[in-house]
Formats: C-alpha cells, structure tokens, sequence
C-alpha cells in the first residue's frame, strides 16, 4: 500500500508499524514514530496498524541550538 | 553563593552550548570538549535512509553529558507537545527546552502557546526549559504552569547582538531571586556571556556564536570562561560604578618633586 | 595571533594588576596568585621612620612578577621625570608607567606633558607605558617620542565605568595595529575586561574593580579569565552579529505533526 | 642643622647624605633620594652634602595602580 | 509621508499628554496649550463629597481636545472592562486606553489580559488602544483581536530610562507598517521623543516626565517640538551613519599654503 | 537661563549649519531659511576662471547671518593661520573656525597645532572657535590661548553616529559652566541635537546631515527644532530617571470593580 | 439601611439608585456608576434598587497618565 | 613669465601682483591671494611682484562645514 514516510510517498508492504519499521530498515534505530501526527511510543507500534494514506513521520536525534 | 539546581541537577559550569551548524562533527565534539560545556541541546529530525540521526547520536552520546531536547521550529501547541514525547523516547530525558515560536524572522517564542505547551508538559511529567522572553507576567504564568527554570533570550537567534534589553534582564533576576535563570539566543562574544552571569544570571545558553567562528573550539572555550568570570564577579560583590574619578595610588605620602 | 611584546617582554597574560587600597597584604598577594597576572604596578611614596616601604617591597618581590613603577599623582614633566628616576633606582627596571595627570577631579592625562615626559625618559633611557587618552594623534606623537606601547583610558581612574568609548579604542586598535595597546583604568567587570580585548587589544591594566570587590581574589581571577576569553574571542574570528535573527537549528528535516 | 625630610622639619648632625641617611636610619633600606627637588642617584650620596633648611626626599616602594 | 489614523481620527500632533501629577490645575492647562497635544489621557476614580471630579472635568473640557480614558491600575480583565464602560458614558468616547496590570512595581502590562480585555472591548463597540511590550504575537493577537494602534512601552512607566529596547521597536515598526504606534510610557527628556519618531513611530504618549519637570510647560513644548523634528526627520530620509569618518568640506580645491 | 555670548553676539537660535554638499544652491538656501540657522560656516577654496566662488558668495550673503570661515583641510599651525588670514579679508569677520586637521582619515583634530594656532590667532586679534575633543586639559589651554568658545566633536566628522562619548562631554560641561560649548560634527539625527543640549550645551554644529538628507530643508528644521527642545529641557529641570516605575496615575481613589 | 459608597460604609434612606444619587448629592454629576462590582448605566439607575450592604462606587473624572 | 597659479603652470605678462590681478580677471572679485605660501593682503598687492616661477594662490568663498 501508498502511505506518506516523512513526508514522500513510500510504497510498502507491512501494515504492523512494528513490521513496518522492520521493512523500512529502522529495526532498532534511535528513533520515535508518529502517525497521522501522533506520537507512537515504541511499545505500541505492535499494536498499530497503518492504512493506505498514512502519513507516518520517523524522527532520529539531530543538531540542535 | 546559591547554586539554583535545574530540576535538581546542578550544572557543571554555566554553559549550555548548541550542536547546530558546526563545520563538521568533529570540530562540534572539539567544542563540547574544550568548553566543557555542561549541557547539550539537540533537535529531532526526520531520520534519512542512510541513518544520519544514528551517527549523531553515537557523537552526542560519546560527550558524555546531558543531552537537552529541543522543540525548535514548532509553531503550534501540539506539535511542540509530540516533539517532546517523541524527544523523551529517543533521548530518555525528561527535559525539554520548550520553543513555540511564534514570528518566523525573529523566532520570538508566542509566549501564549508557551505557556499553555509548558502546562500541558510539566502535567506528563516533563520538565520545561522554556524559551521566553523578558516579559515577567508570562515567567510568573510559566512558574505557576510548572516550569523552575526560565530562559529569556538576550536578542534574536543567531543574531548575536547580546543582551539588547539588560534593564528587563535585570528586573527579571530581581524578582525571582530563587528561579535559575538562563539567557538563551543572542549572544555573540564572551563579553556578552559574562554581562549576562554579572546580572546574577546562572547559565548562557548559545551555539550560533560558537559553531559559526572561525575556531569554533576556542570560542567554545572563551565563552565558558567568560561565563565562569560573569559569575564569579557577581559572587565577589564588585564595586559600585562611580560618575567620578578616584585615585587608585593613594595621593598621601607623595614625595615633593617640583 | 600576533604576540606584541611590550619593550622586547612577552606577557604571560593579558593581565596587569594594581597594589593599592587591597583590604590586606594577605588579600593582595592572595589577588595576585589568583589571577596570575603578568606585571604589578607600584608606585614610591615617602618612607615612614617605620620602614613601612621595606615591608611592602618584600611582598611584592615575592610575587616573583615583573614591576611596573607609576608616576601617580604628578602633574608636571619634571615631578614625573625625577620620579621616574627616582623609581628606576630603587626597582631597578627600565619600565614606567607613565602619568602626566592634567586634572584632579577626573585624573585626565595631561597630553602635553605626557608627549613631553616620554621623549625626556626615552632619551633617559626608560621604557615607557604612557597612560593617555584614545587620541590618535597623541598617540602618533608618543610613538614617535619613543614609546612603544600604548595605554588609553577606558573611563576616569577608579569610576569602573568600563569603557566610555568603544568607538575611539576601536579607531586606535585599527591605527596602530602593530603597537601593543593595553586599556589602563575604568574597568569595572569582568565583561568590560572582555569587551577591551575583543577589540583586539593586548591588556588591561586594573586595580580599584579588584583591591574594592568583596572578594579580590576572587575579582581578579575573574578579570584575568575574562580577558584571556576576549583575547581567545578576537582570535576564534567572531561571527558578525546579524540585524535579522536567524534559526539555529535547521528547519530542513523537520516533522510534519500539526 | 634644620632640613626638611619628607615635609617634615628635622634637627640633624650629618651633613653628607651618606652619613645622613645612616643617621636617619635608612642605611641600607629600599629608598631613593632627591635633595631640593633633584634626585640624587645613591652613588652620588657620598659626594653630596645637605645645608640648613634643605628639602630632603626620602622615597620607598609603595602601593600603586 | 503615509499619516497613519487613529481610529480614523488624525492627529493634529505626536504627543499624547497625561494629565496626572502636575502642581496644579493652571500649570496642566498651560502645559497642554504650550505643547498644543493632540490627546490628554484621563482616568476614572472615586468621586469625593466636595465634587472634585467635577472640576477636573470641567478643566480638561476646556482644553477642547480628545480624551482618552485610561484603566490604570486595572489588574483583572473584568475591572478594565467595568472601567472601560463607565469611561465611555462618563467621557462619552468609545476610545480607552487598556491598561490591565500584570506587574506592581513595574506596573507591566498583563498581555494575557490585555488580548482578552481588547477582544471583549472591542465587541462592545470600543476603540481600543492597548499599552503593551515590544512583543511581536502579542502585537499581532491585538490587531487580531480587533485593536488598530498599538501602544509599547519604552521603559517602565514613571521610570523616564527612554527606550530601554531600540531594537524591539524598529522590529515592531518593520513588522506593523500600517498600523500607528506609539510609544507609551518611559520617556523621560526630549531626545528620547525625537528617538522614537525617528524609528518610524506615529506619536508618543508620555505623562511623568512633562508633569514632574521644573517647569512643566516648558517640557511639554520641549517634547512636542522633539516629537515633530524627530517625525519630520524620519521623512527626510536620514543620512546612513558611518563607521568610517568623511570630510564635510570638499578638500579638493584647497589652497596649497604649506 | 544662562545665555552664554559667542565673543559678545547671542545667537538667535543654537544651530550652527555648514555649507557643503547641498544637491543644489537652492536647497542649501532653503535649509537656512526653514531652519532659521544662527551662523553659516564656509571656507575658501581656489577660484576657478568661471567664479564659481564670487557666485557662492552673493548666495551666502543673502542668508543674512553671520559667517564662520572654517580652517578646514589645514594640518599646519602655518597654513591654518595663513589661511585664517585670508579667510578674514574676504568675509570680513574676526570669527574663524579654527581646525588644524591630524588624522586624514578621522580628522580628528591636532590638538597640539590646534592650541598653537589657537594662541597665534587670538594675539592676531581673531576671534577663534576651536573644532576640538572633549580633552579637558587641552579645553584648559585653548581657554589659556585666549579662546572664549569650545567646540569639541561628538562623533567623527561625516559620521552621523551621534555622541560616542556623552560622559566627556557632560564632564566638560561641569569643568566650564561659563564657557559657550558646541557638539561639532557627529551629529546624525535630531535625537543626537537634543541630547547634546539636554547636557547643558549652548549650540550644535552640523552639516552633512542635513547636505545629505534626501530633504535637506525638513532635516535642517528638524534639527533646528530638536536643538531648541533640549535646549528647553535642559531650562525645564528634567525629572530624575528612576530605576524603578513608579504608576503616573494615581491609584489612591482608584475604584473597587473586581 | 447600610451600604458601602465608594469604600466606605454608609446610612442611606433611598433604596432606587437613582434616587440615592440625588441624596448623595450626586444629581447631574459627571460620574458613573457601579453597583457590586457591576457597571450600572445612567439610564438604568431609575430601575435599579440596592440593598442592605451593597457596594456602590460612584466615579468621576480625574487625573490619569 | 611662468608662474603657479592655483596648482596650475601659467604664462602671465604683468608682474605687480595688482596687475597681474587685473590680467587674470580678478579684478574686483571677492579673493584673497597668497604667494609662495605667504598671505598677501589686498592692500599690498600693489606693491608685490612675482617672479619667475612663483607659486600664486587666489582663494575665493566656498561651501564648507
């Protein structure tokens, strides 16, 4: 299925967040995950299944002031 | 001299310095080193396929102090409140220098947004570094929202133009004499740092000044001990600025020469 | 960085610190050791039946620093030249600081005597440190009568003002870049400190902001870090302060979540 | 005879400064001297001699800024 | 020269004149004449048994210009917005000037207040002109809520400092082109007035300053005229300062005559 | 309100304006007229085959006011006062601006030629207006030299910054409360004029300012305007600046509406 | 009965508003009304009665910054 | 002759500064005149004569700050 993957459209295959991530290649990053603009925590990405159009933000540490 | 504790923490000196903008990595960690700064603030970001965000962290990780989340860029409540939940799971803090800003030129915070994410976060259980400004009516509601530290910029970010407005600063520290007040954003050379610590301030909080310098790790280096120097001067009880001169050498005793 | 050395000496730091009006020797030395300055100003005054002078020169020997003896307090050529002898003798050392003062209330130099007084010394022999204004053709007039140092005045003596005209000490700085340039009096802090050397001077000379703080050691190690981070900042190339404020954390990358 | 030291006057016997300056107690001392308003280098002391109501200086190290 | 309305009304001048604190009724009434002020602000208090309130009013009748009503001491929206209505009926304008307090000794603005007392106000039929900070949101979430002048401090009210913050003001004057501004509160002597103007300001309103000087109609005049050259010289389009000094008389032509 | 003469003439009004760099002779004698301007400097210059001077000189004589010639350009004791000389039989006046020049690029004054030539002068019988610092020793023997008028620089000539040191010049004002004092060159901008009468000064003299003003007319009026409101408010008695704000409405009466 | 004018307690007979006004000697002043902390319009004090221990401020014009 | 005038070389007939005034066109005009560095007053300039090589200056009103 379509969704949105920080912002780009990104064809994928699991609907699992916790597959998902997997998939993705972020399986056991230093990351956080929102969906549709809310805060996933890591324990319930399991339970957190997404759907076509999902926009799905994954945000690592970065520079900051 | 009281040493205001940041949620119980105390700073290891009275510097906290920005990750953001350095030429490279390495001359970032060479700052970090060099002034010994005590607090690190870092952002998220959206994570690349090739794992920047990963490298970072190792690099931030390896300074080995503490990291400060930031929500830099939010402009709303409710992105500023999901950045910090997402910003404690991946940095496991429960600090967060709270930015809601409010004019994209100048990055004033919108001191109403502030005060409202700074309610709803210190009730989960954050603790808040609010970036403010020196207005005392929105620190007093920032206080009463939850947050024990305040942080009023001394001019724009980035702009480092030093503290524009002392007088606000000043009144700010005198009335709340038991608050650890931090100047975030504006300043621009040691003698701004240090200005900042002789108003009583307990921290500077900069980075553009430092990552954008010809030598990024001196700078690093003269900020913190220009902030050091700040606040020892206002421990050491300095002299009162006198409208007329004084002789230093003592006129008595004066041999007859002419 | 260019190290200009003061008469062929290079300073161990940028600070030179007074020995008047300190609340003890104790507490002076104490403020010597503290802030490891460079060189010491002194100055001869009538010597008491007690031999108070002998006493005192035996502490200051023991700071095992350069002495830099002052003509404090004379108000014409021949008064400062027969103590500028006078000085030379009994602390053995070619170098004086040298003050023509022109007006009691503001202890003002005399540029006219001072401009005099220094050719006669620098024949004489003296390495002079001419304490002057930040008038630029003062100063090309001192150097041309031999001195190859400059000391202009920040505020009157004693006022710890800090610096009245940032402008003028700029222009000299920018006129004489290869004269060592030290602002000698109206230091109040430790930004003030700062601030002087971040316009790229070599030193400050102070001691009412240190002898009359309620800790002077503590003051003095303050200063002596201060200036050492000013002079750090001029050589680090300083970022320039901008009119319009600037984010320092990149807004590229950032979450979409409003 | 009468002189003047450091402002104050003063019945002395010495006349060569030399002497004097043993007499007043400074043989040896850190001091410089100037005699009616001259400085007078320490080894000139010897050659110079003090009249009635000369003005003797008698300078140590002292405090300064 | 774009002239800004207020509320649709020009002003005849840049001086908003306070009526509180004078010697007497006579000095006031010869410091409006002589200043010719375009507005005097007024209050609303608790009338005494000898009627004095009425006298007052008669006065400032008398000086034929507009008033305009202030809440000052207002520290809760509900009691500005009393105050504000019984100001309209008793002055019988729908102009008042929104002070809700948030701060005692520097009698700052509560801006959360001062928002919320505007919208409300502004419903109701008021022209409100709100005395508020040099912040930017809290600017545009005025103008939102209905207001068309805004009127930020300089300093503390009474205070007579100027305007502790130029840069806060050139940014609100960058920022609000159209919108008229006035800079109320803090304005101690003349030169501060013409400052304010020559930022682009549309006039200023200042009270303590006319009213505790020597001669207050004097002062009065002084500022009004300060106000004028400080507008006229903001339309003349200034020189650019310059860092480096140029010659005013054209050297070239000059007779050789060494 | 002392009036301080100029060698026996009061001014009409404390604006003393140059005559150099107008777009145009019609601006220039329209920035006379709207500024009503109390003296007019000029200098002279080689005349061309054309006479473009004998030109100049019947417009500046239509002003109707006094004439200053001006030494300027001069960096000699010997060519400024060949040029006094010659200044005097054209325009006929005793009064002459006395500037020896010592740096080309500040022009900043020799205040060594400057007393020299100061002293030549008097003895010539000219009346001297010394373009100077605010040096007060050197103020002392222009004084000596028989000068009655002082005219130290605010800021460099051209500049337009204003007072870079507004300290010294208020120090110079309490070392000669009878001497006629006058800010020349620096000033910029209406506020800088006030300011400098507001120190207690008895006229400014200014010129590129206004020559470069985009109206040069409204600029000349509005520093004729500025100066005469410091002017003012130096005679009004300004109020002290308070640290701390005082309410300028009183709260005693104030109504019970919460 | 007994109310608080402007602060201070109070005998007054009337009980209308605008009654109490001409005993106060308030007729035809430049002065508005409030009473409990509420904005009482002219227009409306004919048809506003108080009671014991109301709180009645009545202000006048007066100086203001 | 040749002589400087204002900078500039000139070849010029008169020598008596008056004259020489005259041929130049100064005639009446608002100058002061100065030769080799010295002023020389308008009342003079009759009894003045320049001389091969001369330095002539003739300085007329001029804006000035």
């Amino acid at each position: 299925m379509k969704i949105i993957l920080n912002g780009e459209p990104r064809d994928v295959t699991a609907s699992r967040l916790s597959d998902l991530m997997e998939e993705l290649g972020f399986a056991g990053a230093k990351v956080a995950t929102a969906v549709n603009e809310d805060f996933v925590p890591a324990g319930a990405r399991a339970q957190t299944k997404l759907a076509e159009g999902d926009r799905l933000e994954v945000l690592a540490p970065m520079q900051g002031g | 001299m009281v040493m205001r504790g940041f949620y119980g923490h105390t700073l290891a000196n009275p510097l906290m310095l920005g990750t953001a903008g350095y030429p490279s990595p390495a001359i970032l960690a060479e700052a970090f080193r060099a002034s010994n700064a005590a607090v690190a603030t870092v952002s998220l970001r959206r994570e690349s396929a090739g794992g920047a965000g990963q490298d970072f962290w190792a690099m931030i990780r390896d300074l080995g102090i503490p990291v400060l989340p930031n929500t830099a860029g939010c402009h709303t409540v409710k992105e500023a409140v999901t950045t910090a939940h997402m910003a404690r799971e991946v940095f496991d803090t429960p600090w967060v220098k709270l930015e809601v800003i409010g004019h994209t030129d100048s990055l004033q915070p919108d001191v109403f947004g502030l005060v409202e994410a700074a309610r709803v976060l210190t009730e989960e259980g954050f603790q808040v570094f609010p970036y403010t400004t020196d207005d005392l009516i929105v620190a007093e509601k920032l206080l009463t929202a939850g947050c024990e530290v305040l942080m009023p910029w001394g001019a724009p970010i980035g702009s480092g133009l030093g503290l524009n407005n002392p007088y606000g600063l000043r009144a700010m520290r005198a009335e709340f004499p038991d608050v650890p007040l931090v100047v975030d954003a504006g300043i621009g050379l040691p003698s701004h740092a240090a200005q900042a610590m002789e108003l009583g301030f307990d921290a500077v909080l900069l980075n553009t000044a430092v990552a954008q310098a010809g030598d990024p790790a001196k700078m690093a280096k003269a900020m913190a001990e220009a902030a050091l120097a700040g606040q020892a001067a206002f421990v050491a009880d300095p002299m009162e600025p006198r409208d007329m001169a004084e002789p230093s050498t003592p006129v008595i005793g004066k041999g007859f020469l002419e």
